[in-house]
């Protein structure tokens, strides 16, 4: 289906009726934030710093409430439903990942109920970012995986093509505002998701990577490049297949939660034991891990590399640590 | 530790001085739906054997391990309530109070107020208490023995009580003998003893003691460690007179080739000495020594072919290969006993002390007057042209005491006596001279001080207000440019001879004795008492105490009544044989601790040093809590970046749940 | 500064058998990136850089580095570092001396005097940054970016990092070789930064502060770039007592970092790094400045310029400001 | 009643001077204000500034340190940190956009039960005018 440009307002205040997410400008970056009744949201965009996860896995999510000193506890509600308009494929990729964790041995009924009640609208890519590199590992600027509907930007009008039942549903409230696809829509398409693809600069072949990556346990490419880490959690929290959380109970006066929240496997204490050891002492054992987790380990268990090349770790890290670079260097010593 | 807290919450009725303003019976209801507690109760005194039986009792049968008591101050009760949980078997510091009546009954009138307010107060304090901790107050073997710095009449009666009460004494003072600034007085006022006649036997009886052992011409060089365990290191200078040998002839200073170039620093200046010296005839020890600057074999290597000294002696006392001896030595306790220094008189030029010799200090005229002083007790000046019998002679008060402008803002209160003393002695010396005192105020303040200044009066001493702004010479005379402010007269009052009574100032080197022993100045620069009025003996140290003029101006009677109160606190922890520690002092958290020496440097008491430990192989700094010298303030907590430091019973993880507590209840 | 002689000298000093190794800036792997680097042979030296772009303050890595527990019967390694010290970094240098965060004869200062840092952000809004790295110069009084074999001057004004238009110190106030001649210290202007907030009413610059918090990701690089948050145990990670919440909302956002600003209070040597880290943009540097500030003017403190100074925080004067008081 | 706002006030109070001075008011039954609510410290030298932040965000619309006059400290110097500290902190505040009204630090000593009185007055007036400080309540406890 085709949606005109002149009819974008109107589509997007008939979403705004329920519950709308979609990225907002402010400081020369975008982030997700709640529409409200009678804004436009503008799809102009570089992607958003934080990845859409943040809204089917919260920073910070209460698992239920009591008092203390007593048992009694008290349980979330239902939850809402809600839409998230923008989504690059990359992010909506790194959701369906995610959610291979949470389905895998038990059901984690915190993000299951949350990625159930929310429609993903996808938005194509037009104009890659520096340190884009989603072909690198399997996804592409127009990927459809993980969401519901894709948007493509053609121009005078998005093109709207549904990926599952919500997203049908979805396009089934607004119909009226919509027409029928023409003919040459799909060479269209395809001419700006090719023109796209060939802005992308950088990138590597993972290509025997995971196979690899236990016989590079010892090279000294960890430690060279972990040696300017800071420890931080930029990398992980805004990686968008990243999934650590903390489990924290958290105390006012005499009334307390339980709540999760992300966790980063670069901080120091994420490992750290009660008696003082730590299993991953050194910076260098900690970037080993993030980057084994994504290429080697999340592979091994659910066949698919945790990252989906959005960049944003090489772009936000104060210290230029690159895994592209370290794909490299892991490629060039196998 | 692991067992679960289990509380007991107090309310006290205190009579109805809590119970007519705050519902008691709510505010123990109320306590009863907070976490962990298990007893509830309200009683009309709980401070009453009966009220603190029910507290035993439930420790007893219901196992509580944590107790609130909400009554009045815990400035009032603790130590009661605490000393309930003790005999109940109950680690005594895991009380908490919640101050209800001081703080709340009393001071709002509002009932429902009063009583929101009781049980906030109620809760904070049991948020408190489920996470207190046992301490322990400990205790420590205390040395039997004291040093006394300073052997003038403080440091020699303080020494004498002390040794009298059976405890070894160390006496460590500065000069070659014992005696002090008193030893310089003539007489003394108002009663006009004889200062030799009554101060000489304190110094025989001290350098004679046997419980006193007495190190003159020596200095304290290093004090560490805290009450009842001070180390000490004395420095005692070389003498080059063999101590031992020496029998106090003075025939080495007779044949001396510098005999009598010097100023002798005990006649004020007045007098002179000779290289080797004994500083006053009545000397304690009598025992010679070599001023190694005056000392021509000492300061340039020769003197004539074989220095004199050692052909007189037949002793053959005269050693020049002396040095200087360490002497160290363990305390309990410690006596500040350093003195004064008079005023500087060239400190006000108007005044002209340093250009003419005929305006002289009250010290001065001490020795000028001093049957025992260079002038044999005749009061004899030379006015430039002749040696005359001074007929006409000032005194000017106030001279470097209560005057800004030489930044002494105090009374030095002993001038105006003194003062008067030797305005008497004068006239009672040359009958028929002219004395007048420039004065601002007299005070005259002690027991037959204004007897005493009355009969100087009457005796023709004229008294007259104001304040010199000059004084200049006009041929043989001094003229002295004043206004009398009583009557608003300018006058030039032309005198032979000038006394400035100069005030007293802490000694030149304070500092050094308050680095030495971490002491603390007041804003007259003198030593810092503990309090004001209840601990004027104290110091902000335990085990540190001060006596006589170091710690401000006073005269010999309080100065006495000073060393005596010092000697009794100074021997309490000897007698005692033991010292406490506090329970709440802070403790270090060597894992965590980054050793930046923040805390130690916060910590007013020393009480902190950084220590190097073996962290996993490598060597590393923390800090390290004396908790002999802690007094658990907590300001080195408030100032450590990691936390690392804590003072027990006020730890962050104590106070934080208080304040949410506090904050959130509404 | 000459590059040649810098790798030299980082040469010569990595091949000291008691140096550990040296640290120092790298060209980046992308766009305008220079990053920290550590060489540790005389071949490694060959990558070292010193450009407009080496903002990144290296004495950050004199306390990063994990002290690893040494097997029984060794000796730990105690071999110095080496390492390059713009001003600012040798300021923050000195501050760990008084802190004793890092002892002098652990350390090999090459001071590096600096005519100032770009900011990336404001290069970018000039020429948009690309995937291949750049180069970046100083030339006359500004910068010159070399890209594609093509020279672009840069006015200094329109690009200058803020810290570094505010900086005093631009040259090492230590270090034990000199690279390059002193640089001239630049007037320094009116921190607009500070005053733009302070012009603002009290709850306008609560609104403002809000705003940037609530985008806090409390990824902790503010913190884990300043080189002077070192504890080994950070009390805004510590769980007994809570002071911070885990959880990430505005409030325990705000809490976070005043109490971050505060524990630099008289230790902040302004180079800007927790700003330069942060990926929410959140300008903290306002907060560490306007203390900065307020301990120059108000008790005439500079941190990290001497190493025998009183710390700031463990110290008083009789005389501190007391107005405030009731 | 009248529909006024009752700030909530936390405050610090050292057991020497403050504390004490706070008792004698309580003794000599001077009425003030029920709506501060007093946290005993050995020294206001012991109050870490955080712990000021921390009773705004746990739900303080005003805190009050309060400490001996200088030269006063029990432990001779503790209030002197305490100055220089806390002065630094409330520049922060005041920057940060906390009302200035809600920090207040006092010297009180003893013997100054009226005193005490009229800082308790000033500080909940103060806070009372500043209003509820709900923007920096810890909101942990929604969902």
């Amino acid at each position: 289906m085709l949606l005109k440009k002149e009819k974008w307002s109107a589509f997007t205040q008939a979403l705004a009726a329920g519950r709308l997410w979609a990225p907002v400008k402010q400081d020369g970056a975008a982030r997700f934030a709640p529409v409200a009744a009678g804004e436009t949201p503008d799809l102009d965009y570089d992607n958003t710093t934080v990845p859409a996860k943040t809204l089917v896995f919260p920073q910070t999510e209460t698992l239920y409430r009591y008092r203390l000193g007593q048992t009694a506890m008290e349980l979330p509600g239902p939850g809402e439903e809600a839409v998230l308009l923008g989504v690059r494929p990359c992010d909506a990729r790194a959701m369906e990942m995610v959610e291979k964790l949470f389905r895998w041995d038990v059901d984690d009924p915190y993000y299951l109920k949350r990625r159930a009640l929310t429609t993903v609208v996808g938005l194509a890519c037009k104009e890659p970012g520096a340190n884009c590199f989603c072909p690198s590992v399997g996804g592409g600027p127009a990927g459809a995986e993980g969401m519901d509907l894709l948007m493509v930007d053609l121009g005078d009008a998005y093109l709207l093509e549904t990926v599952s039942g919500k997203g049908e549903a979805l396009l089934e409230g607004v119909k009226d505002l919509l027409e029928a696809a023409g003919p040459d829509a799909a060479a269209h398409k395809e001419q700006v998701v090719r023109e796209a693809a060939g802005k992308i600069r950088r990138g590597v072949d993972p290509a025997g990577v995971p196979e690899g990556m236990p016989g590079l346990w010892e090279h000294p490419l960890w430690g060279q490049n972990a040696a300017a880490c800071l420890g931080c959690g930029t990398c992980t929290y805004l990686c968008p297949t990243c999934h650590c959380f903390d489990i924290q109970d958290e105390v006012e006066g005499f009334d307390a939660r339980r709540c999760r929240m992300w966790d980063s496997c670069m901080f120091a204490e994420y490992t750290l034991h009660t008696s003082g050891h730590n299993p991953r002492p050194t910076r260098r054992e900690r970037t080993r891990n993030r980057i084994n987790h994504k290429y080697n380990y999340f592979v091994q268990k659910f066949g698919v590399i945790a990252c989906v090349g959005c960049g944003r770790c090489v772009n936000l890290c104060p210290v230029n640590i690159d895994i592209i670079e370290i794909l490299r260097q892991a490629k060039e010593a196998l | 530790m692991t067992e679960k807290p289990k509380l007991g919450v107090y309310v006290c009725h205190c009579g109805i001085n809590i119970a007519a303003t705050v519902d008691v019976a709510a505010v123990t209801e109320y306590a009863l739906t907070l976490p962990n507690v298990k007893v509830a109760r309200n009683y009309s005194y709980m401070c009453s054997d009966p009220g603190q039986l029910l507290i035993k009792n439930d420790i007893k049968n219901e196992g509580l391990n944590r107790v609130v008591v909400a009554s009045c101050s815990p400035r009032m009760h603790e130590l009661t309530f605490r000393k309930a949980l003790q005999e109940a078997g109950l680690n005594p510091y895991f009380l908490e109070m919640a101050n209800i009546r001081e703080q709340c009954s009393w001071v709002h009138e509002n009932r429902d107020e009063a009583t929101a307010k009781a049980k906030k107060l109620v809760a904070a304090a049991v948020a408190k208490a489920r996470l207190l901790e046992p301490l322990e107050a400990r205790e420590v073997e205390a040395e039997p023995a004291a040093l006394v710095i300073g052997g003038g009449i403080a440091g020699i009666q303080a020494a004498l009580d002390i040794a009298d009460a059976g405890f070894k004494v160390y006496v460590v003072e500065k000069t070659p003998s014992v005696g002090g600034r008193m030893s310089q007085l003539d007489k003394t006022f108002p009663t006009l003893d004889c200062s030799a006649c009554i101060l000489t036997p304190k110094m025989v009886d001290c350098a004679g003691h046997p419980n006193i052992e007495l190190m003159t011409y020596a200095e304290v060089e290093e004090v560490g460690g805290f009450i009842g365990n001070f180390n000490v290191k004395v420095r005692k200078k070389a003498r080059y007179v063999d101590f031992v040998k020496c029998t106090g002839c003075g025939d080495c200073a007779a044949a001396c080739r510098m005999a009598g170039r010097f100023l002798s620093e005990f006649d004020a200046g007045v007098g002179k000495r000779s290289a080797v010296y004994l500083p006053f005839p009545q000397a304690v020890p009598a025992k010679y020594t070599i001023d190694p600057e005056s000392c021509l074999f000492l300061s340039r290597g020769k003197c004539g072919k074989e220095p004199k000294c050692v052909e007189a002696c037949r002793a053959g006392a005269i050693d020049f290969t002396q040095q200087d001896e360490i002497v160290e030595f363990k305390v309990g306790a410690i006596v500040v006993a350093t003195g004064f220094d008079v005023f500087d008189a060239r400190r006000k030029p108007e005044y002209g002390y340093a250009d003419y010799p005929n305006v002289i200090t009250g010290l001065e005229m001490e020795r000028l007057v001093s049957a025992s002083g260079p002038t044999g007790g005749k009061v004899k000046i030379h006015n430039g042209v002749e040696e005359i019998i001074p007929q006409e002679i000032a005194f000017i008060q106030c001279v470097g005491s209560r005057d800004k402008s030489t930044g002494n803002e105090y009374c030095s209160r002993v001038c105006c006596m003194y003062t008067a003393k030797q305005a008497h002695l004068i006239k009672d010396k040359i009958p028929g001279a002219n004395v007048r005192v420039y004065y601002m105020d007299v005070r005259a303040f002690g027991k037959g001080f204004e007897e005493f200044y009355d009969r100087v009066r009457r005796e023709g001493v004229r008294y007259i207000r104001g304040n010199p702004s000059e004084i200049f010479r006009r041929k043989e005379k001094l003229v002295i440019k004043v206004e009398d402010t009583l009557t608003a007269t300018p006058l030039e009052d032309e005198v032979d001879l000038v006394v400035l009574a100069v005030g007293l100032e802490p000694r030149a080197d304070a500092r050094k004795t308050i680095e030495l022993l971490r002491l603390s100045q007041s804003p007259d620069r003198f030593f810092l008492e503990a309090h004001p009025k209840l601990r004027p003996v104290d110091t902000a140290t335990d085990g540190i105490f001060l006596a006589g003029c170091c710690q401000g101006p006073k005269d010999i009677p309080d100065t006495v009544a000073q060393a005596k109160g010092a000697a009794a606190s100074a021997m309490v922890p000897l007698a005692r044989g033991k010292v406490k520690i506090g329970a709440q002092v802070a403790c270090v958290n060597e894992d965590t601790c980054r050793g930046c020496g923040f805390c130690a440097a916060i910590c007013p008491y020393s009480a902190i040093e950084m220590v190097t430990i073996n962290r996993m192989g490598h060597p590393v700094e923390v800090a390290r809590v004396n908790e002999a010298l802690c007094k658990g303030c907590g300001s080195c907590a408030a100032g450590c970046l990691s936390d690392s430091i804590q003072p027990r019973s006020f730890r962050d993880r104590q106070i934080l749940p208080q304040i949410a507590v506090l904050g959130v209840l509404r | 500064m000459d590059l040649e002689k810098l790798r030299k000298t980082a040469a010569e000093i990595v091949s000291r058998e008691d140096v550990k190794y040296l640290i120092g800036w790298r060209q980046g792997t992308f766009g305008y990136r220079a990053a920290p680097c550590f060489v540790e042979d005389a071949a490694g030296a060959a990558e070292l850089t010193f450009s407009p772009l080496c903002s990144a303050n290296l004495a950050t890595y004199l306390t990063l580095a994990e002290k690893l527990p040494v097997p029984r019967g060794k000796e730990p390694d105690s071999r110095k570092t080496a390492l390059l010290v713009k001003g600012c970094d040798s300021r923050a240098v000195v501050q760990l001396l008084v802190e004793k965060g890092v002892k002098r004869e652990e350390l090999v200062i090459i001071g590096c005097p600096c005519p100032g840092m770009v900011d990336r952000a404001l290069l970018a809004e000039v020429i948009p940054e690309e995937s291949a790295p750049a180069d970046l110069k100083w030339s006359g009084g500004g910068f010159v970016l070399v890209k594609n074999g093509l020279e672009t001057a840069l006015p200094r004004d329109r690009v200058l990092a803020e810290q570094c238009r505010l900086c005093r110190h631009p040259n090492p106030v230590v270090s034990d070789i000199l690279l390059g001649e002193p640089v001239q210290p630049w007037e320094v202007g009116p921190d607009g930064g500070v005053d733009e907030i302070e012009a603002k009413d009290v709850a306008d610059r609560w609104d403002y502060w809000e705003e940037q918090f609530s985008r806090c990701l409390r990824c902790y690089a503010c913190r884990n770039a300043c080189p002077l948050c070192y504890c080994k145990d950070c009390i805004l990670d510590r769980l007994n007592p809570t002071w911070i919440n885990r959880a990430v909302n505005f409030s325990e956002n705000t809490a976070y970092h005043l109490a971050r600003a505060f524990h630099l209070a008289g230790r902040c040597i302004e180079c800007g790094a927790c700003e330069r880290a942060c990926p929410a943009h959140i300008p903290l540097g306002k907060l560490n400045r306007k203390l900065a500030r307020e301990v120059r003017d108000q008790y005439g403190f500079e941190p990290g310029l001497d190493a025998n100074a009183e710390p700031f925080q463990a110290a008083f004067k009789p005389d501190d400001p007391e107005e405030f008081i009731l | 009643m009248s529909e006024q706002f009752e700030p909530n006030i936390v405050a610090f109070l050292c057991n020497w001077c403050s504390y004490a001075g706070a008792d004698l008011a309580g003794t000599s039954r001077v009425q003030y204000p029920a709506n501060i609510n007093v946290i005993r410290v050995m020294c206001s030298g012991r109050v870490n500034p955080l712990y000021v932040m921390n009773a705004l965000q746990q739900g303080a619309d005003g805190v009050l340190v309060s400490g001996c006059h200088p030269g006063d400290c029990h432990y001779m110097e503790g209030n002197f940190y305490a100055r220089r500290r806390l002065g630094l902190l409330k520049e922060l505040l005041e920057f940060a956009g906390v009302d200035p009204r809600r920090f207040h630090m006092s010297w009180v000593s003893a013997s100054e039960g009226h005193k005490w009185k009229e800082v308790v007055e000033k500080t909940v007036e103060d806070a009372r005018a500043a209003g509820p400080f709900d923007q920096f309540r810890r909101r942990q406890i929604d969902w």
